[in-house]
């Protein structure tokens, strides 16, 4: 099992620990052990720091300032330390778990939840060669995980014993299983582009001498869009927060959840927020390809350069949030199955014309 | 043909894009939140804070106990109890104002014939537990004479408007 | 050594698993032990080298067939113990149907007809092997028709499924989207001068 | 080493499962939905072994078809379900004779 998966696999981190040859599982396993640490740990420091500009973010829209207190010793440093703060408070306060709630699913929710979440980082790549898992079938293993995040929602809101949890659930059910449907097709059109599922060969398909023209956000514009408002409606983002609807069902799957167990779902959605941003700029944006081809220092592909349109995709996800009100359940139906696949479905039929004819500059 | 037309419209995310040029604006314009410990909002000299009980120059208290602001105020948080005093004068044995029932109207300030209740600029204060919150007649004529004053001074520039 | 630890661990989880579905007592926890069958499965698959048909029975079954089960179980407003009647009058005949059953085939599995030869070296694929690939290619030349007709079921199902639950309030009102977002000024507005009269 | 003999007894055993789940459950049109599930679950186990140690590719492209049809099949039975209990207000097998003479 191990075999093919050990032969595609990064391992400068084991070397230095271990300096010594790489051979056997034990060596293996800690290697990818430390591997996963390290994803673990940057997704998780994005995840604080993303909820800070989420809150910085949301105060410059409303022109107010954000959080700007905690900080270290008395230095306020722009209130950097609040991710911290809040993270002491919730791991600190009570987990009360509902009477005649289902207490063994209740406390899995979250768990559930979280795991996919992160079990999706497995294969996505940095650069052409930090990778943790550089599997053939990446770009189909990223479809299955998000198509799990599903499960932690649903039974948040089945075990909680609460109507509105349970409302927040079905919804949440029905939406995320609409919206998994035309996120899938825009990622056949890609898949068909770049004739791999790879996710490095995807990137490395997009290369190219003209740049950003070269990326595929061109001639799968639309599918570009589909995919990041699916993105949006899959991580129950406003405007396609239903899900939680404050202003209806209270804050629908985690009314009853509290403390750690409500931060886990937090982290959960952040995560897959930042999931959806660094996947739209890799199969989109040309991943850690630089935009100026043929200029010395700034056209060399970088890890920098994903990270840059991560955060871009990031900051967007927070700028719609602030923008616009939420879509009401059917409008959010109707957009999912009457406009979204429809376009997609027409567009992997453009897509292979194009694919066939040898369109350039990309499929030539 | 007019629905191909519509469709394909809708298609374009324009008015998303007119909204979010909106907010990015707003993203960049200067920010006017107060600051509040370090910075405070200018205050009106009507400003209702918490409450005191006023004195004569000559230190005599004002409230002679005619129990009008007890009867005007719509929340029942003032209580009031009187005596004959031994100099003859009807004054009161006990004036308590529960702050967690009171509202802040001001009714009892304008009832008042003697301007003895008056509500202070004062806002930032707190309990600790309930009785905290209720405010005795040596609590409310502590507050007057820290306040004296500022509220002498607020009472003259308002009379103008009167 | 290791394959073999993990196929006997995954494959107790998903005996007992499949057990759990068979017995408990609320249709939620058994859908959810379902899934749990169906992640030890795909591990199991991908044990046996069938990374794509892993991945995908979790996508379709994990990720879409299951939601749809715990969906109608949780909207139905389901009276249990009505539905567990008879539980223990069947256990006896369910048990000793399996028990037969399980005997036999086992019988006839270990009969030594359904062995690999021991070649099993030979069977492991090298590092760019791609299992999608080899599937693909063979799912679109020889079995190009069959595919076809999976469509065309696929497509017979959605059909089904919607025209059986589908139904007609004439009752309930429904904005009507298109028409709402398609007004314009013109079609509904028109500026009229009109001159000032006097009483 | 995995052998074919093992991952077969797996499938049996599974099978064999889901036939006693079939009997005790007979009330519950949810769990036999469930149940046979189950079954084309230990049946695919049985084509992926033989694909793995026969080195043939066929026995995986016909769990793709088993696994297409079983989709529709649990979509249209849903669909039946929820229609049936919209119409009776019961999932009861036992309440479903209306044809019995």
């Amino acid at each position: 099992m191990f075999g093919f998966l050990r032969d595609n696999v990064w391992s400068p981190l084991a070397g230095a620990v271990l300096s010594q040859p790489y051979d056997g599982y034990a060596v293996y396993l800690l290697d990818v052990l430390i591997k996963i640490i390290v994803v673990v740990a940057c997704v998780l420091f994005t995840f604080a720091y993303t909820t800070y500009a989420e809150r910085k973010v949301s105060a410059w829209i409303q022109l107010r300032i954000g959080p700007n207190r905690v900080g270290v010793f008395g230095f306020r440093m722009f209130g950097l330390a609040q991710p911290v703060a809040d993270g002491i408070k919730a791991i600190f306060k009570e987990i009360i778990i509902p009477t005649r709630a289902s207490k063994l699913l209740f406390v899995l929710a979250p768990i559930l939840a979280l795991g996919p979440a992160f079990a999706a980082w497995a294969v996505i790549p940095f650069n052409d060669v930090m990778v943790l898992a550089d599997i053939n079938a990446g770009l189909l293993y990223i479809i299955a995980m998000t198509s799990l995040a599903v499960y932690g929602i649903i039974i948040a809101g089945w075990a909680s014993n609460s109507k509105y949890a349970f409302l927040g659930s079905l919804r949440s059910a029905a939406q995320i299983v609409s919206y998994e449907i035309s996120m899938g097709f825009a990622l056949v059109c890609v898949l068909v582009a770049a004739g791999s599922l790879n996710l490095g060969d995807i990137v490395n398909a997009q290369s190219g001498k003209y740049g950003f023209l070269n990326w595929y956000w061109l001639p799968l514009l639309p599918m570009f869009y589909v995919y990041f408002v699916s993105g949006l409606a899959e991580t129950n983002r406003l405007p396609f927060d239903v899900v939680e609807g404050e202003s209806e069902i209270v804050a629908g799957f985690h009314v009853e959840y509290s403390g750690i167990a409500f931060a886990t779902f937090f982290i959960a959605e952040y995560t897959n927020m930042i999931l959806i941003s660094i996947l739209t700029s890799i199969l989109f944006l040309g991943g850690w390809l630089s935009p100026f081809q043929g200029i010395p220092v700034v056209g060399a592909p970088s890890i920098f350069w994903l990270l840059g349109k991560t955060a871009l995709f990031l900051f967007l996800f927070l700028w719609i949030r602030w923008t616009f009100p939420r879509y009401r359940y059917d409008q959010i139906m109707r957009l999912g199955w009457k406009v979204f696949l429809p376009i997609t479905i027409v567009w992997v039929v453009v897509t292979s014309v194009m694919v066939v004819a040898k369109v350039p500059p990309w499929f030539s | 043909m007019q629905a191909i037309i519509n469709y394909l419209h809708n298609l374009v995310p324009l008015e998303l894009f007119k909204g979010m040029w909106v907010t990015g604006r707003y993203l960049f314009r200067r920010k006017i939140t107060v600051q509040y410990p370090e910075e405070k909002t200018p205050q009106s000299h009507r400003f209702r804070g918490l409450h005191a009980l006023r004195r004569y120059p000559n230190g005599e208290e004002r409230c002679i106990a005619c129990k009008l602001c007890e009867a005007v105020c719509p929340a029942v948080a003032i209580t009031i109890e009187s005596e004959e005093r031994a100099d003859g004068s009807r004054r009161t044995t006990r004036y308590e104002i529960d702050l967690s029932k009171c509202i802040y109207c001001g009714f009892c300030e304008e009832s008042c014939p003697v301007d003895s209740i008056v509500e202070t600029r004062h806002f930032e204060y707190h309990g600790e537990i309930r009785d905290d919150l209720i405010m005795t007649k040596e609590k409310l004529l502590e507050v007057g004479d820290l306040f004296e004053q500022q509220i002498a001074a607020d009472r003259l520039a308002d009379s103008k408007y009167r | 050594m290791i394959e073999q630890t993990v196929f006997y661990f995954f494959a107790g989880l998903l005996l007992l698993a499949a057990t759990m579905v068979i017995t408990v007592k609320n249709p939620v926890h058994a859908a959810l032990s379902l899934v749990l069958a169906f992640f030890c499965s795909a591990a199991i698959w991908l044990l046996l080298q069938a990374e794509f048909l892993a991945i995908v029975l979790i996508l379709v079954y994990v990720g879409a067939v299951m939601v749809l089960f715990l969906f109608v179980i949780m909207m139905l407003d389901i009276n249990l113990t009505v539905l567990r009647e008879g539980f223990s009058r069947f256990l006896p005949v369910g048990i000793s149907v399996a028990v037969l059953m399980a005997v036999s085939m086992g019988l006839v599995i270990t009969s030594g007809r359904f062995t690999t030869g021991g070649n099993y070296e030979a069977l492991k694929h090298a590092a760019d092997y791609s299992n999608t690939r080899e599937l693909g290619i063979a799912l679109f030349t020889d079995y190009l028709y069959p595919f076809e007709i999976a469509g065309a079921i696929l497509l017979l199902a959605i059909v089904a499924a919607i025209s059986l639950t589908l139904r007609k309030r004439p009752d309930t009102k429904t904005p009507k989207v298109e028409k709402q977002v398609a007004v314009h000024r013109a079609g509904h507005v028109r500026l009229v001068r009109m001159e000032a009269e006097k009483e | 080493m995995i052998d074919l003999t093992q991952v077969l007894l797996l499938a049996a055993m599974l099978f064999c499962i889901s036939v006693a789940g079939i009997f005790i459950n007979r009330k519950n049109i949810i769990i036999l939905l469930m149940c046979i599930e189950l079954m084309l679950l230990s049946v695919n186990m049985n084509f992926i072994a033989f694909a793995y140690f026969l080195n043939d590719i066929k026995g995986q492209i016909f769990v793709f078809f088993i696994l297409t049809v079983a989709a529709a099949e649990s979509a249209i039975g849903l669909a039946i379900l929820s229609v049936l209990f919209r119409n009776r207000n019961t999932i009861n097998v036992k309440d479903l004779d209306t044809m019995k003479g």
